[in-house]
């Protein structure tokens, strides 16, 4: 991954990396879209937390950590699990709850896994997914391996006794955790101002003595370029450090969620500056981008989605028999 | 009786509550703004204001600790913890002070504290958010545990719960909320009460909360075999009644225990337990019980429903009681 | 075979591990400098440096978290819980990650994870820290239970839970540290295998942990009125040797289940019904159960003593039965 | 109490002041001397946490407190209800759990309680009493009660989840709260430096916009002073406050702990400028004390403790038929 590339600010210029990033987002982008229709048919059940509107964290944090690196993430995994190359065939045919999803159909849209990219989920309860990092992250230093752990959570866990834990052990332990918070303004309904009674999240890593900023998460390469300095700093043993990203999600907090809790006008002016059209506007003024690249992008998304939704409906249902599975380790490992 | 949903029914208790008690709030995530991640809370943040309905961040210990010193600082918190999935983080405070504290100061002070939450599998929602361990809370002394089944019980259970002094919890199953039935009366209900929910003769069915529907559907499939099934609904699991458990089970000589939990460490194991030591004169066969299979709760819906307990796996025990 | 205490056991079982495999590490409030709240690690920070015997902070939820990653990313954590009283904490940790991930992730990882903590009342601890809650971790698919009574126990079935690639509880009943007792000899324990500790012919004691004491105390005191007892120490509550509890029931038809959680929901109850349901036509008398009082502990001797399960108690309802 | 005192720096002044103070740290002081001695007697058993070397917080604080405020304290909290006026002979039959204790012997030296006092415990689990805290001044707060809740912790117990939460929860809602935490250096063995990536605790409270200060807790007048201080600005209504009261216990975490963790030097080395010497040099030096008055003083100290010892020996035991007791409150009331 990013590791090979020249750093960012040159591949800013890059005009193959940014129709990359373009790709991606505009394939969590499409893929979401498409599990809300599929969820109106009942073909996806339970929770579905669409990502759209975040895009440009997961796809840019993803750039700047590598192979090697272990992600951790919430139940609004989807975009990560893509932006980490889990194939969109494995991720739809998981919310289908099929076996030939990245779970084999146990975990479904909060629970994805996939040990093969080091993706480890996927955890649905708030900040519960933090000390697993930390564990990680102390499991790759204690074996002298120099990963990077990537912890993403929103805002909301941050209220949650756990963050606070996890932040002092690891800056004690000066564990290769990067905590990312996705500040999206919202915990559910709650505005941030009801969560945190110090709002400028970022600060509160001061606490710790963890180093710290804010980053506009709307825009791609500012959050591929921190989170590649972060990183580096996490990689070279300074300890965990900690990135504010600052997003928005543009669908309610799960299907079904009449939003009564902002207005429309708050949206629609978030949308102008979506990551998406943000990029696109700068890519074309940059020159980097024109009418049929991207549509070719679009198409390709579009086949990539459609594959994925032909996966999931051909793939097989765990047999029933099974149930028990994956209990306990079979005694042959 | 006006009919209403079993979500209504919750909601018109608390807004009983509030308008006759100044003392009586709600707290948890999302119970003012969002009107409750069930709707069970909509228009009450408008009704009675933000100082009475209040969005918490996310912090189950804390905020449920901070229900047990409001309570013992004079009022009388509701506080919601979404579902019961999140109530393991607030565990410790109650066991440790909602349940110990009158104890442990020797008599000194009530914990007049009511807490809600939804429970229970069978939306989808894999093996975070689909508990029922309702029977951990029903080990513990010093709290009450109520698990509504009917509307009517919704809104008298709750009522209950915020009139007794001690700290009741509240399982409100999830898959209920959109059940319609008949408002309850006006005579005060009391904790400790079960109900017989469809009389008979043979066999027993024990259930508490979504599953006494599934075990009035077994009734109802097994009447049409000739075997009388009576089905009684726990209400409470503690204060258990265990005197309607023997006395049913007393005429009818068979019993069928339902339980969401997982089979071992279910509550429904207490309830068989309780029998064979109160009643074993009585039995003609063992206490069957029918519970949820030992397995953290799978996403893909045929793997889901063959997890949970069925209407057909209980018509399939009783059965297998003759 | 070399006499050791049960204390020095559980050391030697660690210390046996951690020089075996560079991958086991402790950690936990207080285990290095202080060499553990029960001085059970004592030494081993001496021996195995600040690396492998890390004290940490108060933080039992993150902690426990973090040896369950610690265990996906390839180490053999061996967490201590200084008691089973600030396990609540680490519950929501240890029910939805240590138990669901592999199931939630389709069987991509296991966790191999060792979680030690001291169990039980009876120290003049009072309420908050005198709990025995085995019984709600032996309710919860995907981990295991392991409640050794003996000196040989304390190691062996340390070491096999370190030797298991799933989360295994260790409850160590806090009375029991100073017991003296013959080592374990070298054949590896399995998980799941309860033990004869008394051979008897007409009434079973079943028990785990520090009751099994108890229960022996019973059977020597029931042989001096003739009747014969049995003593059949559990082991590990998850997995249950049900099979051993049956075939003595099945030679006895008469059983008394010990247990020191409180008696309403105690695992002693799923015993009971587990019986029950395989051996209702050996039982000559309904299976009987001696818990803990249903209160909060209370700090004060007389009451103490009166709120655990005895000797006496456990005697007087064998007699009870005939 | 205080309030209708002159203020702190006035009342350093006053000499019957002084020999308030100067006698309730040595009544702390010598009623646990004597608990050691019935611990080894086997009159108290279970844990016994002493305050011996702590003194100078809860006697400073409890002055600068009014009776209408709330407290809240750990299982350290011997020193705080002698301070706050429990009688001697309540708390130590409640170390002998006779019935006549202050929570009738169920609680014993970990669980005291005085409701009359607004002595609000007695928590044993870390970090347990803190949300309980906020929840009492929640309630002051929706009743308009203008009160204070003292809630004393150590700081081991910071690193707790519950602790972080409670500040948050407090500071959003503008609870009136008054975060003591004592800082004695140790949690059983564990150092500051090994708890805490910022260990300078009183800037933690900056991560959620609570005023906070660090104290000299071995000096009673500097905690009376900052406490009335820190309790006026919450009894005001501008939230809550949190001071770092800098300590150190002289003796081990509870009975039996052989303190490998620490050297006899750096107690030593503490004790010298213990609270009540370094009180006691002061007053000399100010001529507020001679050796006749404290020799009365000490009289007087070791009358009220062999009373306590008194009431705890001839106080009845619970009768065991009642072992059920007050688990529920009965029907009527
Ligand atoms: C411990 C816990 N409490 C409550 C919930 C219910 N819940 C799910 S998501 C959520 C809000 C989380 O907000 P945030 O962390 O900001 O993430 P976002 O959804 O905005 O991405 C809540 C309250 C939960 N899953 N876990
Ligand atoms: C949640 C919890 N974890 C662990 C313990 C065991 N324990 C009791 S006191 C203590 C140290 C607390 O240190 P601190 O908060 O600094 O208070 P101090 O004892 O120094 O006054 C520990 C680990 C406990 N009682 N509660
Ligand atoms: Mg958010
Ligand atoms: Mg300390």
């Amino acid at each position: 991954m990013s590791l090979e590339r020249p750093p960012p600010h040159r591949a800013a210029l890059e005009r193959e990396h940014a129709h990359e990033l373009l790709r991606q987002m505009l394939l969590i982008r499409r893929f979401e879209e498409r599990t809300e229709e599929l969820y109106a048919a009942g073909k996806i059940r339970g929770f579905l937390h669409l990502y759209i509107g975040e895009e440009a964290i997961a796809v840019g944090a993803m750039q700047s950590l590598a192979e090697e690196d272990a992600i951790v993430a919430t139940y609004r995994e989807h975009g990560h699990a893509l932006a980490r190359g889990v194939p969109a065939g494995a991720v739809m045919a998981e919310m289908y709850g099929k076996a030939n999803g990245c779970s084999r159909g146990r975990g479904g849209s909060m629970h994805m896994f996939d040990g093969s990219r080091r993706f480890y989920g996927g955890h649905a309860i708030v900040a519960g997914g933090i000390p697993f990092a930390v564990g990680l992250a102390l499991a790759d230093k204690m074996q002298g391996r120099r990963h990077v752990t990537a912890c993403f959570f929103g805002e909301g866990a941050m209220a949650e006794g756990e963050f606070h834990e996890s932040m002092n052990l690891a800056a004690l332990w000066r564990l290769p955790v990067l905590f990312l918070c996705e500040n999206n303004l919202y915990a559910i309904s709650t505005p941030l101002a009801a969560q945190e009674s110090e709002p400028e999240l970022h600060l509160k890593a001061h606490a710790y003595r963890v180093p710290s900023e804010a980053v506009d998460g709307m825009d791609v390469y500012a959050v591929e370029t921190a989170v590649a300095r972060a990183a580096a700093a996490v990689r070279r043993g300074d300890g965990p450090y900690f990135l504010e990203l600052r997003t928005y999600r543009f669908r309610g907090h799960s299907m079904g969620d009449p939003q009564r809790y902002r207005a429309k006008e708050e949206i629609a002016e978030w949308e102008k500056r979506g990551p998406i059209v943000q990029f696109v506007d700068r890519l074309r003024r940059d020159g980097l981008l024109d009418d049929a690249t991207l549509a070719a992008i679009e198409r390709d998304v579009a086949d990539e989605v459609a594959w994925s939704v032909e996966e999931a409906e051909g793939g097989p249902w765990e047999p029933v028999e099974d149930l028990e599975k994956d209990v306990y380790t079979p005694a042959d490992g | 009786m006006a009919k209403l949903t079993y979500r209504e029914a919750v909601r018109a208790a608390m807004r009983e509550a509030m308008a006759a008690d100044p003392r009586v709030f709600l707290m948890g995530e999302d119970v003012g703004r969002h009107g409750g991640a069930f709707a069970v809370s909509m228009g009450l943040l408008e009704e009675f204001g933000p100082e009475r309905i209040r969005d918490t961040p996310l912090m189950e210990s804390t905020f449920v600790g901070a229900g047990i010193g409001a309570a013992v600082g004079g009022m009388r918190p509701i506080v919601e913890v979404m579902t019961i999935n999140f109530s393991l983080l607030a565990l410790d405070q109650i066991v440790n002070t909602a349940a110990a504290l009158r104890h442990m100061s020797g008599g000194q002070f009530s914990v007049p504290l009511v807490v809600r939450m939804a429970s229970g599998g069978g939306r989808g929602l894999a093996a975070q958010h689909s508990h029922s361990l309702e029977g951990w809370f029903a080990h513990v002394p010093g709290i009450k545990v109520a698990t509504p089944a009917t509307v009517a019980d919704a809104k008298g259970l709750l009522l209950a719960a915020l009139a007794d002094p001690d700290p009741v919890l509240v399982f409100e199953h999830a898959t209920l909320y959109p059940l319609e039935g008949e408002d309850a009366d006006d005579t005060p209900m009391a904790l400790g009460r079960a109900a017989v929910r469809r009389a008979g003769e043979d066999v027993t069915l024990v259930a508490y909360g979504a599953s006494v529907h599934k075990a009035l559907a077994a009734a109802a499939a097994l009447a049409a075999e000739e075997i009388s099934a009576e089905v009684l609904d726990l209400r409470t699991l503690r204060p258990l009644d265990v005197e309607a458990i023997v006395s049913s089970v007393a005429r009818t000589h068979r019993a069928v225990v339902v339980d969401e939990m997982w089979r071992t460490g279910s509550f429904a194991g207490e309830v068989a337990a309780t029998i064979m030591e109160q009643a074993f004169d009585e039995l003609d066969a063992p206490v069957a019980r029918v519970a949820s299979a030992e397995v953290p709760m799978p996403y893909a819906k045929p793997l889901e429903d063959a997890a949970l307990p069925s209407a057909e796996q209980i018509a399939a025990a009783a059965r297998a009681l003759f």
